[in-house]
Parts: C-alpha cells; structure tokens; sequence
C-alpha cells in the first residue's frame, strides 16, 4: 500500500512537536475529515529556520507531514511557497490516489503557517495570492477524482 | 517479531483438518457434480453430504441450503431475488443503518430500479427493537433484512423478536449471519428466520464460498442463471473443493461451539480490561453483553484509526479500523456514526477480534504495545495538546 | 478397472502445480486483501500479480480483469450488468441459439424485464456467420454475445469477423470463452472483444473462481454489490487461494498452448478415427477442422445417450452427453437441435474431450469399449432392428 | 443416481429380444423424446408365459423394461393389468424424479401388447377401459409434474 519512504517517515516522523513563540502557525483540514495538520515555522531573513508538525491522520498524513517539513526546512519564504503537493508525493515515493489529500493537506498547512506569519508582520506574497487558510475543504475534490 | 493475529472477523486462516478435507477434490474426486458419470456422482454424493453437514449446523433441513460463492452473494441474492420475485405484494424493504455494505450497496441499487427501502436508525450499543421494527413495517413491506451480529462493533440484535413482527405483517425475514454463524447456536426456526446468508471463511473454511438459506416457500428469484445446480437455483458448475472445506468448518464449528465461545470470551474480556486499565480516553463500542464473543471495539480519542493500525502492524499486530472492506476510505464507519459518535471519535476506532488461535500471551502484547503506540500518536497529535493544555 | 476420465470439457482435475501453489493461501497467507496489516497486504499483493498473470494470457491489461466464481457468474454479470447500464442506448441483444445456459437463460430473465433478444441461427456446423449477424443488428442493439467455442460440439466461431460487425454497428461485444480459454490463444484486442469470459476449472484450475475481462471504459453495472473489492464492481472478500490456483493454471496453460494443442489434436483425431473405423450409423458433429482441440462429439445412431453412457462408465469411461449441466433433462442437447438433428439422432449423442493427461491407450480402450456397448444397445434397440430387418 | 437394483438391470437386463409369432406387441413411446419401448407377449389360456422386450431409451427406461417383464411373466393377464408403474418403480428400489416416467412407459408398453392380443382375439378386459395405445404423450405429464 505504502512506499518504504512514506512507512519510513510515518514510523521515524522528522521534526515532529512545536515551537515555541513560533513566527507562523498554520492549522488545516478538520476532524470531520479525520486530518489536521498543524505546522509551526520560525523565520529568520524571510527564511524559514524550523519547523516542526502536529498532525491527526492517518499513516500518510504522518509521512506528508514529516517529509514536507524536510523539504521546507531551510529554505526562503518565496521558495517555500513554491512547494507543491506533487513534490511531496515525490518525496514520498508516491502515494495512492485516495491518500493524494493528504499532500494537499501538507501544502495547504504551510501556506497557511506562512500566511499566518504574514499577517502578524504586514507582509504579502505573490504566492500566498488567491489563498484562503480557512478554506480548508479544497482537498476533497482531489479525493473525489482520484477515486 | 511476534505476530499476532486479531482480525478474525476480517477472515480466518483455514485450520488443518479442513484443508485436509479439501485436497482429494482438487486431483482425485474432481468430477463435475452435474456429470452422471463416476467422477460426477462421487462429486454428487459428496456434495449432498456436505449441504446435509451445513443444514445439521442451522437446525435445518438439508434442501434449504443453497451453496453460494460467499456472503456478498449471498446477501445480494436474498435481497434482489427476494424483491424481484414478490412484487405483487409491494416493494418495501427494512433494513438498518448498520448493515454491512453487501446488504447497503444492495438496497441503493433497489432503490434505483424503484424499490422503497427503510434505513432503521439504531440505538447507542447498536440495537434494533421490535418497537421500532413495528412503527417502521407498512402494508407494501416484503422483506425486513436485520443483520445479526454486526462486523464492527459485534452488537447482536433480538433476533426472534424482529423475526415475529415481520411475519406478524406479513414480510420475509432475512439475516446476515456473516458474523454470528460459528459464534452462536442458530436454529433457523426457532428464530423465525427465513433466508440466512453465511460465509465459510469466517468459521475457519475456504474462501469463495457460502450460503444462503431459503426456508421452503419462500418465492425468489436467481441472481445467477444457467445450469441445472443447486436445484436450479444458483447456477455454475459446485466448488465441490471449497464446499466441502465450508461443510468441514461448519461441523467443527458447531461441535466446539462451547469451548470456542468459552475460548474467546475470556480473552476478549481480558483485552478489554487491559486496554480500559493501561489507556485513557477510550470509548468501549457496541452493546456490553449482547455481543460477538470476540470481538474488541474501542474508539482511541485524538488518533487516527488508519495511523493505529500501521503502527500496530510495525509491531506484528494485525487489527482493524472500522470493516475489512471499507478501508482507503475517508469517511468514518457508518456503523460508529450510527451509533451516535461524534466524527473525530469514530475516526479513532480499532477493531481487535478473537479466534481460535489467539493466545493470553497475544492479549498480553497487545495491550503493551497499544499503551506505548498510542501515546506515541497522541504525543503528535494537536487534538491532544489542546486536551492536555487545557486549551480550547 | 481401468478409470479414463475423456470429460475434460465438463470439468478438469487441478494439477499438482496449482495445488502447491494454493496451499500457502490456506494456512499462512490467508489474509483479507482488503486489510492494511500485513497478511492483508501479503495477500494484496498476490492477487495484483495474479491479475497481471491473468492479464497477460488474454494479452490484456491487468486492470481489466475482474475475479468472479467462475464462467456462470461471469456470463450474468456481462449480459446482466451491460443491458442495466446501457438502458439509453437501447434494450436488444442478440446472441445465438447454441449458447450455454449461463448465457440462456439470463436473455430469458432479461426478456421478462423487457429486453428484446435476438437468438441467431447456426448452419449444421454450428456456425455463425458475419452476414447473418450484419442482418440482426438494430440501431438498439446494445450488446451481441456468442460464444468463443461451443462447449457440446467444439466448433470455433469467427470471433474477430463478428465483433466487427457489432463494433460496425456501435453495439458491444461479449464471449462466453469458458471453452476457449486455454485451448486458443486469445488476443482480446486483435480479436475485438469488449468482454469475456473464463473459468478456472476448464483449464486444470480450482473450481468456483473465474474472471469477467472487461475492456477499458465500457459500462456496466454491478451483480454483486458491497465491499470495494475488484475496484468497487464485484464485491466479495477475495477467494486469495482460488485466485492463485486459477492464476497458476492460466500461466500453466499459456505456457504450454502449442504442446497442449497438439498433444489433444492428435488423440482426438485418433480417437475419431477409430469411432469412424468401427462403430457404423455414426454422425459427427460440429466443425470439421474449426473446433476445439479435445472434443470428439458424435451421434450413435438407434440408442440414447444416457444409456450409452452408463454403459461406458461400467468400462471405467467417463463421457458425457449434451453438457454435463442439463444432464437429468429430458429434452435432447439444444445445440444438436439448432444445427439440424432430428430428435432421435441427437438424443443418442456422446461428447468425448481429451485433456492433458488423456494417453493413446486411453483412447484405444475406449474404441474398443464403444465397439461393444454401442452394439449391446442396438441390439435391445427396437429402432435398430427395423433398419437391420430392413423394415419401416 | 441410480440404485443398485436399477444398474443391475440395465447392465444385465432379463427377457430382452423378440418372441416369434407373438400372441400381443405393443409399442410406446416415441423417438422425439427418446424412448421407445416395445414388449411382446406369449399367451396361453389367459396367462402370460413368456414375455419379451425392446426398449430405446435411457438407462432407467431398460432397467423398468427389464424388471416389469420379471414381475408380469407367468401372471394372468388380468392379473398383469393390475401392475402399476409404482410396483416397477419399488421393484427398482426407487427411481429419481425425472425418471419415473419411464416406469410409466413400461406399465403403457405392456397394456399396449395386451391391447393387441385383445384385439386380435376378439377380448375385452376391464383393466383395459379408456387405455388408447396410441396416446403416449401420456406420461410426460407425469414428468413435468415431478419436474
Ligand atoms: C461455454 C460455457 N459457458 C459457461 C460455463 C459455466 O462455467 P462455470 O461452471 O464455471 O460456472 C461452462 C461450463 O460449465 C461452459 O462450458
Ligand atoms: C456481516 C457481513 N456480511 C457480509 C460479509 C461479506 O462476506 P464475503 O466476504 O464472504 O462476501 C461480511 C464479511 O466481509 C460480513 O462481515
């Protein structure tokens, strides 16, 4: 069902807990669903310099977590906002088509981490345009496709 | 690592004597149970036998017994049959909310083809009562379909009561008894019931075969045409192999019935003790007594049922989260919804059942490690820092 | 006493491969494949690359095969689940009057739902032609079924000729392929066919196990609703060791097609020979050269069938008469009626088929055999001394 | 399928053949639903003292051929009009359902060849009444029935 990537990061899940004062929280999905995922970041010259994870879901929605904070670590605020889902997925080794969400999930938590660090500091991002943290049914039409 | 089995209501591993019963149909007594030749009434022969064994474990007679390629069929058939061949008398079905999906999906497409079917609501541990069953019937009601234990939770319902107010207004009984054949005495009359559908790879047997029972009278239609078998009822050519596999589990089944309820009483009570004293936040499911000897259904609040299992699996632990067969869902089982919990609760069930070979040490291990996996989930979980900090 | 089993058509024995193969799925590997633990996974797995086994003999893709409880089930599903979906496009099919009963009697349980069915003629070899197809199509015809190779007297059809037609006329094309299935190489794509259907227990398979080849994006509707097995269309936990076995026969059979052929060629045709050679009033039936490897079906005129082949079966002989799944009917094979026999001829019909174990003793005994029972049976037969004292 | 009692008279069926010069033949059945049987009788002051057969049919209809010459050599005819096609059917030790028409035919075959004998000697006999030798579609009402 699984890659041996995704049981990896499922079982072995990187940077998992919170951060304290974090500059950006983001929350998604809702318990209806059965996953929420919380991302924390803390940004230094608009990079982001930790992060770590809170997630209710399944053993995808672990590993999307897990890997998404692993790509994202590092990396600027713009380029971060340039991961997709599919580079999680990728990342993952792949996932099955009814466990794509979850990936959306894990892009959509980081956006909303960042959007939340961009309202308490008055910033705007081209790639935060268009985004709606509380809008956070978006993935089931994926779901739905895939089926 | 160790492994420990406890999906038994998922399927069964096919116990020995039983295998061993199968293996001379596959190269030796082969034959075409329909061919009048040797090979054919060896096959014949053995295969009478067999229905008369199944009969003998329902209290019925052996010509009520129609041999099926399992329970989906056999549930589809009791119903589309059924409805297509009583359409004089109406075109209403009864059944609940907790079925499962081989009798749900079944009524959706009744419903299509303009059937009328009720959906009883079911009470918090997952009864049906006669009362309900009373104000649901209606004069165009040809069949009330109540399963009798349900896979998930392992509610078994009043039986005889329901079976009595269908007939009192005239409807057709029918069972799912997928989950409780082999794991309770059923004598098909003194339970009213009048079409029972059963799997043989619940009890020990093949997969790929069942049955479906038909008191005599009862007017249906085929779901499979074609050749002469089963009475011309269920055509294609007998799975003498597999049915005689079927017939083997259901005699041992019924003649170890009480140490195997015994069996898994014990342990299944032990399990739940274990995991009520080792975890908190965790909701027990189903009814308290009236229920499958082994079955454990627990809702571990603030996880995921999906994530519990893998981690469960990492540890030679084969369980369940809501049924077999609906896994890679999203949605939480109907069943948990039907009885009321609330979404993210039902999102955190876990299904252990007991078989035959499940041990106290099993028990024991499972427990350990459920304490351990489930903290770890929860310590990423951000519904349970909320809790903990005193949040929300 | 010598034991030649010449019924291959009816049913064959597992081979010992096959058994071995299942075995493990019994005891060890005996898991829903539906389950995410392990031995569900362990299971899944499997039954993929039984798919992709399958898959390959009919050179098909591996996600247009779906598992079944063989050709019966398979042959309901087709017609069954093509006509309740295609309802817009109209309600006609045509099939032929030379098809099993599978097929049969489910265009008689869709005449009473109101489909129009078209039973087409065959000429005295059994055969369907283009033309008369072309001639039967309507603008509603939604689907034509007619069958590979017929299971009484072997004559092939031209599959690729006929699909055209329907495809011609936007109609689907289904065949019944039980007989064909491992005695031709079948090209489902080269052949144009839409839909087939196989059984596991003609090819040295389990019984009970089958497969419906369903082309990408053709729609049908379920037979057997529930679990999401099988992509949601035929639901049902997984029979994991009948799957394997049939898996194992398909890979077996696909293996060894050329050695297969000819090995059942040459005895047929020797054992032909032989019938021809020394029993007189013996009529062939079916396709001189476009038939099934094995089958040997012939007529022995002024004697029954049934008679025939009780006698035989006191020799050890085990043959068949009509298909083995109307035997108990009065009524003479309607394949021998639909290409031209007179009642009398056709009711002392004998289908012999050889398979992979049959050897040339088997076949000469059984020459000899005939020589003497048919000769005992004249000589009770009132027909038989008419012709002898030249009377009537 | 069949009892033993059935497989021993169609492997070894009694009285099989042709009596020359016989007192009374009679022939039922027909080819169309394939059996046809034919028995001939021997008279001798109102006694049957041979009796022959010759059936086409399946194996049911050779063995009730066989075992109703056994019962009704040496009975007075009258005596023979009184045998039922249930007496051949319990001489056989039971036949299946679908089968018992042949024991029928037997008991038509016989009264056929008396038929003839009658005739042909100017007799009448009381268990004769109503019986046409010609009417034998008659049984496969009964086989429908047991259908
Ligand atoms: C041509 C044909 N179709 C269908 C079937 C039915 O297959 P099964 O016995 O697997 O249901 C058979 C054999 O019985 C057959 O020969
Ligand atoms: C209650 C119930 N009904 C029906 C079924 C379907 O049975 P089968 O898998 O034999 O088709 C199952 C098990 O999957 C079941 O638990």
């Amino acid at each position: 069902m699984y890659t041996e990537i995704v049981m990896d990061h499922f079982m072995n899940p990187r940077n998992v807990g919170e951060i304290e004062n974090a500059d950006g929280i983001g929350e998604v999905g809702n318990v209806k669903c059965g996953d929420i995922m919380r991302i924390y970041i803390k940004v230094e010259d608009e990079k982001i310099i930790d992060i770590k994870f809170k997630t209710f879901g399944c053993g995808s929605a672990i590993a999307a977590s897990s890997v998404a904070t692993e790509i994202i670590m590092g990396l600027s605020i713009e380029e971060a906002l340039k991961v997709t889902n599919k580079q999680v997925v990728d990342a993952l080794g792949g996932l099955p088509p009814v466990k794509i969400h979850c990936s959306v999930l894990a892009e959509q938590a980081l956006k909303a981490a960042i959007y939340d660090y961009a309202t308490k500091n008055g910033k705007t991002y081209a790639g935060l345009e268009g985004f709606d943290p509380h809008d956070d049914h978006d993935h089931h039409d994926v779901v739905e496709i895939e089926f | 690592m160790r492994k420990v089995y406890l999906d038994y209501s998922a399927t069964t591993p096919v116990k020995e004597e039983v295998v061993h019963e199968m293996l001379p149909y596959f190269t030796e007594k082969f034959g075409n149970a329909s061919s009048i030749h040797g090979f054919g009434q060896e096959a014949k022969r053995s295969l009478e036998q067999a229905r008369a064994t199944v009969a003998k474990t329902m209290h019925a007679a052996p010509d009520t017994i129609y041999f099926t390629a399992g329970g989906s069929e056999s549930d589809n058939w009791a119903l589309k049959g059924v409805m297509s061949a009583n359409k004089s008398k109406g075109n209403h079905i009864i059944t609940t909310k907790i079925e499962h999906h081989a009798i749900l999906h079944t009524c959706e497409a009744l419903e299509k083809e303009g059937a009328e079917v009720t959906y009883m609501e079911v009470d918090e541990y997952g009864l049906v009562t006669p009362e309900a069953l009373e104000a649901a019937m209606r004069p165009n009601t040809v069949l009330v379909s109540i399963m009798f234990i349900n896979n998930e939770i392992g509610t078994m319902q009043p039986i005889k009561a329901l079976s009595e107010v269908a007939h009192k207004h005239g409807a057709l009984f029918h069972t799912d008894a997928v989950q409780a054949y082999g794991n309770v005495d059923i004598d098909v009359n003194a339970y009213g019931i009048d079409l029972m559908s059963v799997s043989s790879h619940k009890i020990y047997g093949p997969k790929g075969v069942g049955a479906l029972y038909i008191k005599k009278g009862v007017r249906i239609h085929n779901l499979i045409e074609g050749g002469a078998q089963e009475k011309k009822r269920r055509a294609g050519t007998e799975n003498i192999s597999g049915i005689m596999g079927f017939a083997k589990a259901a005699e041992l089944a019924y003649a170890n019935l009480e140490s195997h309820i015994a069996h898994l009483t014990k342990l299944r009570d032990q399990l739940l003790k274990g995991i009520l004293e080792n975890v908190d936040f965790v909701k027990h499911n189903g009814h308290p007594t009236l229920r499958h000897p082994g079955n454990v259904n627990v809702c571990f609040e603030f996880i995921e049922g999906e994530a519990l299992l893998l981690s469960l699996n990492a540890k030679g632990i084969a369980g369940s989260s809501g049924s077999a067969c609906t896994s890679g869902s999203l949605d939480p089982s109907h069943v948990l919804l039907a009885i009321g919990l609330p979404h993210e609760i039902a999102h955190g069930s876990l299904r252990l059942t007991i078989g035959d070979f499940t041990t106290e040490e099993d028990v024991n291990y499972t427990v350990e490690a459920l304490k351990e996996v489930v903290q770890k989930l929860r310590m990423m979980s951000p519904l349970y820092d909320k809790i903990r900090g005193g949040q929300k």
